[in-house]
């Protein structure tokens, strides 16, 4: 039982370690946003949800980051659930086209790295997360 | 004319199979069935199961002083450069907003490391060595490039199956995580909405967080700084805009040509009598473990968030903060929409899960420093 | 102020400057002129032609130690990382969905080798080591990275002539095969048209395509097993289309930079004292006699084919036996039409072409078995 | 001339290798086609020439492949040659214009790669070899 | 349970930090801030400021043994591979064609490199060794990779503040240069237009033009070949039209990952005690004297032209022969416009400058040479 | 004074090599150009300064060519002045738009490499310095 002891104190180290890191990144970020003193401003899901589509977009190029799921939300297939989104947010938006963003444009034409998400990422990506047309 | 000599050198391949790479050609058809048709992350488990191939053909001159894959492995794993450079990519192309827009989300990305430890207990009680039992439980760091890294130092010769276990179930995170949310969480809980606010994260925030990250964890468990220091030189990079052809090259062209170089070197390390024990079945076990525990550590916590915030939190975004980024943040969204459509968390679970993507990479380093490797 | 010991420093370049070393610059003018106005292999050429000048200029320090060119050549000639680079990507290009069709067109692939054989006999006779004459010998493939491998490993010394010789006679197949196979063919023959009949190959067939391969030459002879197995895991990569970005940058960004580090080495092998001999021009003749030899052999030997199935096999398609994938090919198709513009042999040609690419790479991996090479 | 058996005795073992091995493979081949089960099926000349320059076209891209060759066919001009080889076929094939492979689109804009045949191929090469329209 | 020993482990980061690590992290701030807000060369000054950070941090296994910055080092700064790569790059996006047409410029690119010598001088009195002296020196090249190529051999300990000061003044030029112009020269000569007349420059000329430079400047002064071999080459493979692919590689996927490799790298050797000297800051001062002597020196030998053309030469086109291309040229036409505004100068002043580029690399060749280095 | 002498002397030695081989530089380019024979004609400065913009579009591309200035020319936006002078330019010249170069081509899309006198290259960049319509 020397092992399971050792193990033990591993483990409460090793997560007490990780706890007091993450927290104290908590108060750091905190204070910057105090800092910042930018507005906190309610926006509905659906916007805040498009826009983390965006960002998961951009992340599945990274490698080891492939998405084996179908293509389907609840049954419905995703490249329409995009569509409706988009449309439903399109009236809101000023769409900026030529700042295309460069992850998606270098291999053109092709659809290699396109996820079922990018339809909805192409709209909204060149916004940091400000959906109130600030 | 054709004298003994020359038939013993022509039969020298033939005479040289033996069971046990044969059996290892085997599992490399299985990894390839895996990438191929099951669509198991192809980028690695595919040049994984090429170099296993390649390096169990009898007499391989691949892995012979000089081989290709010899070369490899030491231009990259032993020194640990690929994952690291693989790590720089995933920073380039991963944004942290929605953690900075709600940092309390951080917390649920420490809790998705319980795994790590769990599995860690587990594998000493079987037996295993302290370093080797580290390298084992660093799969429920969910995150390739730590896992490589952290077992690339502490035990080299299990590099093989835990590479393989490590990505083989993040392919597998969308089949493993829904059962343990709605195992652990009643309905009324799952169908708890959460609120958007949004603020605008301005761009000296955005550049400040890679570096502030990079500098407490750095000077706080030193044998995290490559790790983490990689992992946000690519979020820096990105964010800074000021250096789009390196953010690209290292999201791209340097990505993709160290992608299929560590696949190779993996792969050439699983040979016959080092992969073949039971100790490789241990630990694609071991990883599943912990990956579970993982999942079931975060959506406990955030059930304890749940109840310290008056029921404001939805248990399930805690799945997220195993990391597996962006996957984990989907399937908690999905996992929500069956109980109710309307019901959006995926920016919730996007931060948990970012969270979880940092913690992944602190919580290599801990181990690490715990174990005292390499000074 | 100036003393003697400055003007010697000063005049210390032009003091080093020889008559070799001036005649291997005009050699890489010459080269420089194939690759720039005669457009011959100039991905290869030039390079090779810039790292011959560079390597020739008086106390180069680009060959001296940790010189560029010696660090290009320690990177990836001496352990044959280049070259085996260089594969992948050609397999990421080429499609044996020709082959597949028509498996019996790979005997064909085999004649197309007896160049190597009989260029190594004349090499013998002609006084140069076994090593060496297998080395000349292996021009006869008629394959870029096999010729450097093989001869990289078997006569060092001797890489520059040889690699310069394989892909210049390349550059000149559309001229060395038309006489060779309209001297050995009657306008009859070359009149014969085949049919074509075509049958879905499935992706499971593509795909098992390379593994089989690998598998079956790897083991049957061990030295082929890098060769087969970097073409081979370019064509699996490209086949399971679950890689594409590591297809790509195999095709492209690593094949292009390995290109450039490769021309740039094995150019700056050829220095004054050992290039300029009697051998290397020996081994400009002989390497011409390979490629002859080799369109002769598949030319006859499929003269053969058409006698045993009764008048049915147009025997030039032999003459793409000799690999140079996919440009003999053409150069038949385009004697073919000359004698009658309405027959279509091109896919007949490009089956017998690619098997002669794998006929090559299992050529080289066998003449490395016999001579016993590293191992 | 102990050279000379020596330089012999490789020959016939050499090419004795080579001939077994590839003799194997087309066994191996046979048999996998055998199991494939897929009807073997007649094609034009015409057919199968265009599909066979696909494939070149595509080799060509690789290092150690450029072709020196002048651009005509037996006189002609090799993409009038192409124009009207893909103008026969036109009308049995359904272009699937947005898969159009990676290979050849990256550098968009530029002919950089482009060999004579790439119009030949662009139109045909996102079909496996199956022109019954199968 | 928990011990005095872990204690003591947990707390080996904070413990080691020292004030000269923060010192130099604080640097590391300061390069950040130039690169990212002030656009400072920032494919440069960002990985260096990200691998002065992560060298700094306490501990970091980043720069011991086997730690990526140092395999970074070692894999392209020890034996001096990257900046040459860069300069393949360079070469392959430079058209020399302004010069071509022009060749009377070439003196003044000659003019623009006193500044390295009169910089070698002040370091020699401030008592510099002759070897560092010289290296700080060549920040008066005014070209990064030839500052790097030198350095790294005169003074490797100096390499970090040398790159820095180099790459961050050269930023400056439109800034240093100005006033320097102005106060060398009378608003009358500054209007003096100059005409142009256009010749056709042959293909063959283009080609030939970078042949001819390397071997001139490679058999006269052997320690040049480097720099001016792989510039040329770059240049060589543009003109050629005949490798696109290659030339294409390297001007950006292979100069995008050596940049990054190389300013990380280099960022690696900014670690306190050698960094934090006075010589550091007299490093920064007399890099600036260097610019400036350089531009001074090449306006008044412009004047000096002026006079013997009979005031047919725009003296300032001279400040465009300290190379710094095309960024010099472009400076000197807005002066030039500040006067008049239809005086355009800028083809001239490109064909100083590129006149200054090759200079530069001359001069850099020559000074290694005086100092007799590495035989 | 040891060090001044040895640094004069290097000085000497330094800037008379350099001019000595800039110059012996000079006298190669000026035969070569003679034996050219190609005539030189006089161009307008405008034409001129577009080529030589042309020329330096490329040269931004390099590492270590940034140009941090104020993307103006004397006052004018950069981009105006640019479409001016192209447009002074544009019946003089036949475009050839099929040639774009490879350089600037690689990321359609974006205008990640594009400098503000990139509209001028574009125009420009496919002919060797001959204004003259030759
Ligand atoms: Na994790
Ligand atoms: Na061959
Ligand atoms: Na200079």
């Amino acid at each position: 039982m020397e092992n399971l002891e050792w193990g033990l104190k591993m483990t409460v180290l090793g997560m007490g370690l990780v706890f007091s890191l993450l927290g104290l990144l908590w108060g750091l970020l905190t204070l910057v946003l105090v800092l910042d003193k930018e507005p906190s401003v309610p926006v509905s899901a659906k916007e805040a949800i498009a826009e983390a589509e965006r960002i998961a977009a951009v992340a599945d190029d990274a490698v080891g980051a492939q998405v084996p799921e179908p293509a389907t939300v609840n049954g419905m297939p995703a490249d329409l659930v995009a569509a409706i989104m988009v449309a439903t947010m399109k009236h809101k938006l000023t769409l900026r086209r030529q700042a295309a963003p460069f992850m998606r444009s270098y291999w053109p034409g092709s659809k290699m790295f396109a996820s079922r998400w990018v339809a909805t990422g192409r709209v909204r990506q060149n916004y940091s997360w400000q959906p109130r047309g600030k | 004319m054709i004298d003994q000599e020359t038939i013993v050198l022509l039969l020298k391949g033939v005479n040289n199979v033996t069971w046990q790479s044969m059996f290892m050609i085997g599992v490399s058809f299985v990894l390839m069935y895996l990438a191929i048709a099951k669509d198991y992350e192809p980028l690695l488990l595919l040049p994984i199961a090429a170099g296993c191939m390649l390096a169990n053909l009898p007499l391989s001159p691949m892995i012979a002083e000089d081989g290709m894959l010899k070369v490899l492995y030491n231009m990259g794993i032993t020194n640990e450069m690929f994952p690291l450079l693989i790590f720089v990519g995933i920073g380039a192309l991963t944004d942290f907003g929605p953690l900075l827009e709600n940092p309390r989300l951080v917390l649920l990305g420490a809790a998705g490391q319980f795994g790590i430890f769990m599995t860690l207990i587990f594998a000493l009680l079987l037996g295993f060595t302290p370093n080797e039992s580290a390298s084992i439980g660093i799969i429920g760091a969910i995150d390739g490039p730590t896992s490589i890294y952290v077992s690339g130092i502490l035990a080299p010769h299990m590099l093989g199956p835990i590479t393989v276990a490590a990505y083989s179930y993040m392919s597998l995170v969308p089949i493993i995580l829904p059962p343990i949310i709605r195992l652990l969480t009643s309905k009324q809980e799952r169908m708890i909405r959460m609120p958007y606010s949004s603020r605008k994260i301005s761009r000296r925030t955005r550049i400040m967080f890679p570096i502030v990250v990079t500098v407490l964890v750095g000077t706080l468990v030193p044998f995290a700084t490559p790790l983490i220091g990689m992992l946000m030189l690519g979020n820096l990079m990105k964010e800074s805009g000021a250096v789009e052809r390196l953010t690209k090259a290292s999201a791209a062209e340097i990505a993709n040509t160290v992608t299929l170089f560590l696949g190779l070197a993996i792969g050439s390390t699983m040979v016959g009598s080092e992969f073949l024990k039971t100790s490789t079945l241990f630990i694609l076990v071991l990883g599943i473990v912990a990956f579970a525990v993982d999942a079931a550590a975060g959506v406990m916590f955030a059930k304890v968030l749940n109840w310290l915030s008056g029921g404001k939190v939805n248990p399930i975004i805690g799945a997220a903060g195993i990391s597996a980024f962006p996957m984990a943040a989907r399937v908690v969204q999905r996992v929500a929409q069956e109980d109710d459509f309307e019901n959006f968390l995926l920016m919730h679970a996007m931060g948990a899960n970012a969270a979880g993507q940092v913690a992944s990479v602190v919580a290599g380093g801990v181990l690490l420093a715990l174990m005292g490797a390499g000074g």
